[in-house]
């Protein structure tokens, strides 16, 4: 069975508790990442694949020790480099189900080119941005989705600069599928990562993933709850790309939680070409012992 | 008669000086020649001077050698521009383009003066017979098989194969070239000037390629079934090799968006269970430190190339140089040891690299193989290879016992874990980057991290028993000892072979493990020595130096190392042994020091 | 009567265990005692376990000692977790929490058994005085404080200006709880445990501060006008406090998108003439290889803090290791020649990092300063530094001769070129990190290279005789020896001091300059010795060596090397010099090796 | 005299031989960068500030030997990190104008995230990127903007990615100025790096430069000339971010040149907002050598 293949909904063979570690998260107590957690732990259960066809990779933050706090294989990476590393993970096995899970700093300040580039391979990935706003792990410095003005440790008097916007990067890297989600929705969470892993291609998932400790009032459950706006009950039609830009433009004052973008008819992946060309090529090949051969002269 | 014969060439961009070269060495291998062809370039992208060394000879060889014994300037103002890459000596037969007005006994060339200069038509000859200029590497390579005897029928077979696409017009105009310059060579004989190779001892054809199509072979053969990289000169051709060769053995290759992005991708590829490999130079290298380092404390295999050239950053992007050893060696932070090993000829890419896989896949570790721009993307001549002796290492998979239950860094005898792969039943487990206990837990206990660098290091131990890494040539017995690797290592081996020739004692260790640091091997070579001397490319004499990190030297031991871009030849090294030995009153050169 | 006093506290998150340390030595700096902080956590985020240790000396001490003399725990778990970190022996009082339970005779200390335990209703106190149980810990400093003959007046006074904008009734309900801990002490006193630190020799109030935000004050006073950087733990300190500070002295801040950036950025602003720096930990260091690598070649002056922390890789980012000294001399390819510094105490972090600004400005080089953890987030009393001593050095301009024309890397006898700033007229030039020639135009001329390369490196040779960059105690003809940098040189010259005491003749030496390896400065050194033992927190014994590399050892020398996290203490350094002396039966420690 | 108070069109203090060195450039004949050297000449002398008080900063690649071809102070610094270094200078010193110039591969590959940081920095810089749609300096791999299925040396059977829109992501980034231009267009070419120069913040403009040796034929200068549609000439409203978006999406099948979109309303840079920083704080400052006054206990 393979990642591309994915099992027919409603026929479940595993419980979130195949999905949960032992681990204890070192998380603080509220932070939106548990919730995070809990609705991969559900959307893994309802996709159904066994833990161990499942790689989830990650990089540095609070958010990236997430692959320990799960059955799957984990890679608990370096910061920012997730993504390659996953990319490099399915392309030598797409039977793989390969998940991506960090924070908006490993995602979008030090590992933001892997992004672009991952997308515009296409490598049936889903990449989970646990986006709180703030450096957690590292004790509350600039995040680059902070909004302009925050005062933080590392920004005594205010930050400068405009904040990144997640979903209308992805947009404009041409990935085909981006949404939102946030633990305040905690069914809608599930659904939309369900609806990633379960999309042939690129998936990224922008999560509202409140930091407690070093996070602004704003961006707190209490305050998500006021805030959050459905773009399905907006009436949003996702196979509309210039809709979804124009929306995604109001990333930081409203927050709009489902499907921006869903791209109706799926391109081919990068896996699924290279799967196609071996089969191709290996056809011609001679052995690997007799490579040597190619440089014969006579 | 001479044993070998090392010709250079330059002309302009278009002169297909290069091109001559190429036709030369793959008639020469077909014949069953030995022969070693470099080629050097202008700073211009396309069309800037060019030129072209190449040594033929009936017996093995293991360098371009030194001063030319012909050479050939199509102009002069491109020929010397290549100064010492094209050493002109007393003894060299120059011939050149008769059309740049230049008497034999003015030619620009007399610090010394060589043997012999011969003007020759060369364009006009091109322009009669072919009907264009294009055709003066022919009309050359016509010349210097009539001159020098040089396989006249497999060079003009091997350019009809060239041009066969050509058309029937140009095919035969270059023939008609060929033919003029032979025609030419026989009318006008050199008298002392003339030297004639032997034939080859076995007429039976070589192999024929360059270090970087050699590694992406190897590659191949080892099992390789991932590649990421980004380009880099002069490492691109052993991805471009792989774009072509991977799929055909079920691999696949990505054209990463920077070195750290196609190392982390090979990271991935390895957790997921393949043999997976990186290929870069100098400024790639020193990106990939925290990627390497993650390599090493998750305990993934893999194989990174780095081709040298000339550094610091930029540096010398076409020029060859051994400077990048400390930073192969030591550049992540904290407590790393990650195998080092380096080829010494084109030849030995295929085992060294077929090695470092094996080493990557045994001991679970990253592994560097430092080639470099000479070793890199010189053509050799190469006698078959028996692959079928060569062993293919995989890694080392859980039985069911070791996964009741699964402990990925269970330390282990030997300190090797057994290591699953995704996919794998019961296997399941977290990889990280961050310390962690054998359970894979993250872990910021004292103990545990100094159980687990114990652990990570302990297991590279057998390394230290590795002699077959290492090539020991010469009387065991001999006081003086030399010290080689990479590209210095060939020249070195020569020399020292000519001095025990000339009845001088000397032995020559040429390393292919450089890290961890063999100190049994070293301590063995040290024994009898009275006095060694160490010979690298590099400024900072960078194996010297870590050679002495770790081993007591119990004799003088002296460096010479200097910057690259030219390479050692064997006479160069051998004068400094002659002098160190005391039969040379020339300074013996000392030991350099960073700062003085 | 005692000169020094270590208490480690232990409790859970919530507790505020290092808020009672911060108080301490708040108020023991105001008194004039010297004292050493330290503080360590659980993985938890934030409400884990947490520890501090204090040492506090009327006399000037040099580490945060070893055993503890004073022992508190809030609760048994928390405090056990810290194992190593907070070492109990027969000479300790242990202070703890009347409600876990436990009888004194039954305390889970035994290995060996404390001097004396020593409950208290610490929880009911807080309860009772204050109302609520997050004044435990004032009830501590109460105790600790009747017990210990502490600073009373100036705790109090400390916590009332902590309070002072929590209200009236919060203020008063700590001063209860306060003054309840002086009282039990009073009315319990400690009888054969009891201990009192004589008052300190002068009453003048001292500095407080840590590494981090003494290194952040020094590249202030240096002339810091750039800082770019990334955060990382343990490091992200400095960052923040020039955040604060920088703007006020004209100067700008950047936290870059990853630490390529950062430093990419303070390159840039050294070419626009200003002293600029960026600081990181271990992975941010492995990443900067390259731009590291440029600014060597395109000799550029700048900052490189490393605040090393445990490693490889991710490693233990709140632990410190002293495992990135090769990582920082030989991280970049090519041959690069990058001065490294590192500070001995937090006062000393100041003229090091001053130091190493003006090494970088008079030698257009890029310098690292290698700080660790302990340093850097240690808090220590500090007495007044007299900065009009302290030399700040600018780079050297073009003067209107040098201008005429301008060739940026004129070839001078001392190495230094001028150097020229944009906006300056005449000036323009071409920097590069491809390889140029005098005027900067890219060449890829080996004899150029060679030249350029010399230049590089033998401008820096004024280095080898900073003898003023070394620390060196004790005897000079004493013939044992001893060797330690950074955090681990306190623990080893008090060491060597404390056996001094005892009548054995040993030295020490703490370097400062790490790299270029100052060879003289060891050979002086090593003269009189016949024994020496170089002391680091690493498990390569990564200085031990990289003096090897350069200097011959004319004696045996030992390496004591491990691991990082826990620190040493002076009594474990003295008991391995000891052994080394003879005066122990215990095995004298191996020089490691990698591999074995 | 800085960067954001252009000098008045019109007067002329310098010629276009004021701003080229006589180091002979490496590029083949017919590049492309022989194009857009003359119309960065031509740019910066309609522009007038004098060579010396100009920083052109850039990776490497055989665009980015461009520095070395000019008068002014330059920078050929390292591979993809130009942005990082322009940033530094011009932080540093604001009075310069500081100009970035290099590669596709330089600029969106290996330099990909520094683009988008650069330009949420609003640091007033501008950037040119050189774009041929292949490695040139590296002998003719594939790059960034490279067509999907090219054939080059390192995609022998042809490239499974799609390219990067430099034009795209530059407006996702909320880059206030850009535009594109081409050497077939000379003076508009000229016109448009004179007009980014003049932009008061982060100006992006993208020259299809071609690569006369290892370019397809539909890059070159001839079909090139065909290709063209003038956005002016389309009624392009600059000031229209979702019709510039629109036609941006358009890169690789149209050639549109001009300017993309231009804020009508220009944002702070970085650099204007650090000055009023610094002159707020700096009266409250006390010298350099007091600065350990800070950690004084009494
Ligand atoms: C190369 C490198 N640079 C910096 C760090 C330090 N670091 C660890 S996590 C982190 C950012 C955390 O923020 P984010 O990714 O948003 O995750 P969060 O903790 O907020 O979930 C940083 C800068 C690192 N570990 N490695
Ligand atoms: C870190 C690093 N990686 C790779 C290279 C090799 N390299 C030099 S230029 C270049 C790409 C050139 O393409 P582009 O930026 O589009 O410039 P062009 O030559 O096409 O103008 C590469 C990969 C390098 N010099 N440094
Ligand atoms: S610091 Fe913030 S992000 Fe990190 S665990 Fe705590 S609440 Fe979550
Ligand atoms: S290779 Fe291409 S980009 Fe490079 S100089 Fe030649 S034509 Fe221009
Ligand atoms: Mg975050
Ligand atoms: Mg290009």
């Amino acid at each position: 069975m393979t990642a591309s293949t994915p099992v027919p909904a409603g026929s479940q063979p595993f419980t979130t508790k195949d999905y949960r570690s032992n681990l204890k998260p070192i998380w603080c107590a509220g932070c939106g990442d548990f919730g995070v957690a809990t609705a991969l732990y559900r959307a893994l259960a309802a996709v159904g694949r066994p833990p161990h066809e499942i790689a989830l990779v990650s990089g540095i933050g609070c958010s990236s020790r997430i692959p320990g706090y799960t059955n799957c294989y984990g890679f608990n990476s370096i910061h920012g480099r997730a993504l390659p590393i996953a990319q490099g993970i399915k392309l030598a096995n797409p039977d793989l189900l390969v998940l991506v899970a960090g924070g908006d700093g490993d995602g979008f300040s030090i590992g933001g080119n892997h992004v672009a580039h991952a997308i515009r391979r296409n490598v049936d990935l889903t990449y989970i941005c646990m986006d709180n706003q703030i450096y957690g792990l590292t004790k509350g410095q600039l995040s680059p989705t902070s909004p302009r003005g925050l005062k933080t440790v590392s920004s005594s008097y205010g930050s400068f600069e405009e904040p990144v916007n997640p979903l209308l990067y992805c947009l404009a890297y041409g990935a085909g599928f981006v949404a939102q989600g946030a633990p305040a929705d905690m069914d809608g969470l599930t659904a939309l990562i369900e609806a990633g892993i379960r999309y042939p291609g690129f998936a990224f998932i922008n999560v509202q993933s409140p930091c407690v400790t070093y996070g602004e009032e704003k961006f707190q459950l209490k305050a998500q709850k006021l805030r959050l706006e459905k773009l399905e009950a907006l009436g949003h039609d996702p196979a509309d790309f210039m809709k979804a830009t124009e929306r995604a433009r109001a990333y930081g004052e409203k927050l709009y939680t489902g499907i921006y973008y869903r791209c109706p008819s799926p391109a081919a992946t990068f896996e699924s070409m290279a799967r196609e060309r071996r089969q191709e090529l290996q056809s011609r090949a001679a052995s690997r012992s007799s490579i040597l051969d190619l440089f014969q002269t006579a | 008669m001479i044993s070998d014969l090392v010709i250079g060439m330059a002309g302009a961009g278009g002169d297909g000086i290069v091109s001559a070269g190429e036709s030369l060495i793959a008639a020469a291998a077909r014949e069953g020649y030995y022969a070693i062809l470099t080629k050097s370039f202008g700073s211009q992208i396309r069309g800037g001077e060019s030129s072209c060394r190449l040594r033929l000879s009936a017996e093995p060889i293991l360098s371009a050698g030194g001063t030319l014994q012909v050479a050939v300037a199509l102009n002069w103002e491109d020929f010397l521009k290549f100064g010492g890459e094209l050493p002109v000596g007393s003894e060299t037969v120059v011939i050149y383009e008769e059309a740049t007005g230049v008497a034999p006994g003015q030619i620009p060339l007399d610090r010394p003066r060589p043997a012999l200069a011969v003007p020759a038509p060369i364009a006009r000859m091109a322009q009669e017979t072919a009907g264009t200029l294009k055709a003066k590497n022919t009309v050359v390579l016509g010349l210097l098989s009539g001159w020098f005897g040089l396989a006249g029928e497999s060079i003009r077979s091997g350019m009809r194969r060239k041009f066969a696409g050509k058309g029937a017009e140009v095919q035969a105009g270059n023939d008609r070239a060929f033919q003029a310059g032979l025609d030419y060579a026989a009318q006008h004989p050199l008298g002392s000037g003339s030297r004639r190779l032997p034939p080859p001892a076995h007429r039976k054809p070589k192999l024929l390629t360059d270090g970087n199509d050699m590694c992406g072979a190897a590659a191949i053969f080892a099992g390789c079934e991932f590649f990421g990289g980004y380009p880099i000169t002069p490492s691109s051709e052993i991805m471009q090799f792989l774009n072509r060769e991977i799929w055909k053995h079920g691999g696949v290759l990505l054209q990463a968006e920077d070195e750290i992005a196609g190392l982390g991708a090979v990271v991935g590829a390895s957790f997921a269970g393949k043999k997976a490999m990186t290929a870069t130079s100098g400024p790639g290298l020193s990106l990939k430190g925290e990627m390497l380092g993650l390599a090493t404390i998750a305990e993934l295999p893999l194989v990174c190339v780095d081709v040298q050239r000339g550094g610091p950053s930029t540096g010398l992007p076409t020029k060859s140089e051994q400077s990048d050893l400390w930073a192969a060696a030591f550049s992540a932070h904290g407590d790393v040891v990650r195998p080092v090993l380096a080829p010494i000829t084109v030849a030995d890419v295929f085992p060294v690299t077929v090695e470092a896989f094996n080493i990557a896949e045994q001991f679970q570790t990253p592994v560097i193989v430092l080639s470099d721009q000479e070793l890199a993307q010189r053509k050799e001549t190469i006698d078959p290879i028996d692959t079928a002796r060569l062993q293919r290492i995989e890694r080392r998979r859980p039985a069911a016992a070791d996964l009741d239950p699964y402990v990925r860094y269970r330390i282990t005898p030997d300190g090797i874990s057994p290591i699953s792969y995704p996919g794998m039943p019961g296997g399941n487990h977290l990889a990280s980057g961050i310390e962690h206990n054998e359970n894979g837990a993250p872990s910021a206990n004292g103990a545990v991290h100094a159980r687990m660098n114990e652990k990570r290091i302990r297991k590279l131990a057998p390394l230290g028993d590795r002699d077959d890494l290492f090539t020991r040539e010469g009387p065991p017995d001999a006081p003086i000892g030399v010290i080689g690797w990479g590209s210095t290592a060939g020249p070195l081996i020569e020399a020292a072979r000519n001095l025990q020739r000339e009845g001088l004692a000397v032995q020559a260790l040429a390393p292919r493990l450089l890290y961890p640091v063999a100190e049994k091997v070293y301590r063995r070579f040290f024994a009898s020595l009275r006095v060694c001397l160490v010979v690298e490319q590099s400024h900072l004499a960078q194996l010297y130096r870590l050679i002495r990190m770790f081993v007591d030297l119990p004799c003088p031991c002296h460096s010479l190392a200097r910057s690259g871009a030219n390479p050692f030849s064997p006479e160069e090294i051998a004068g400094q042994i002659r002098s160190l030995a005391g039969l040379d009153p020339a300074a013996v050169p000392s030991t350099p020091a960073p700062t003085r």
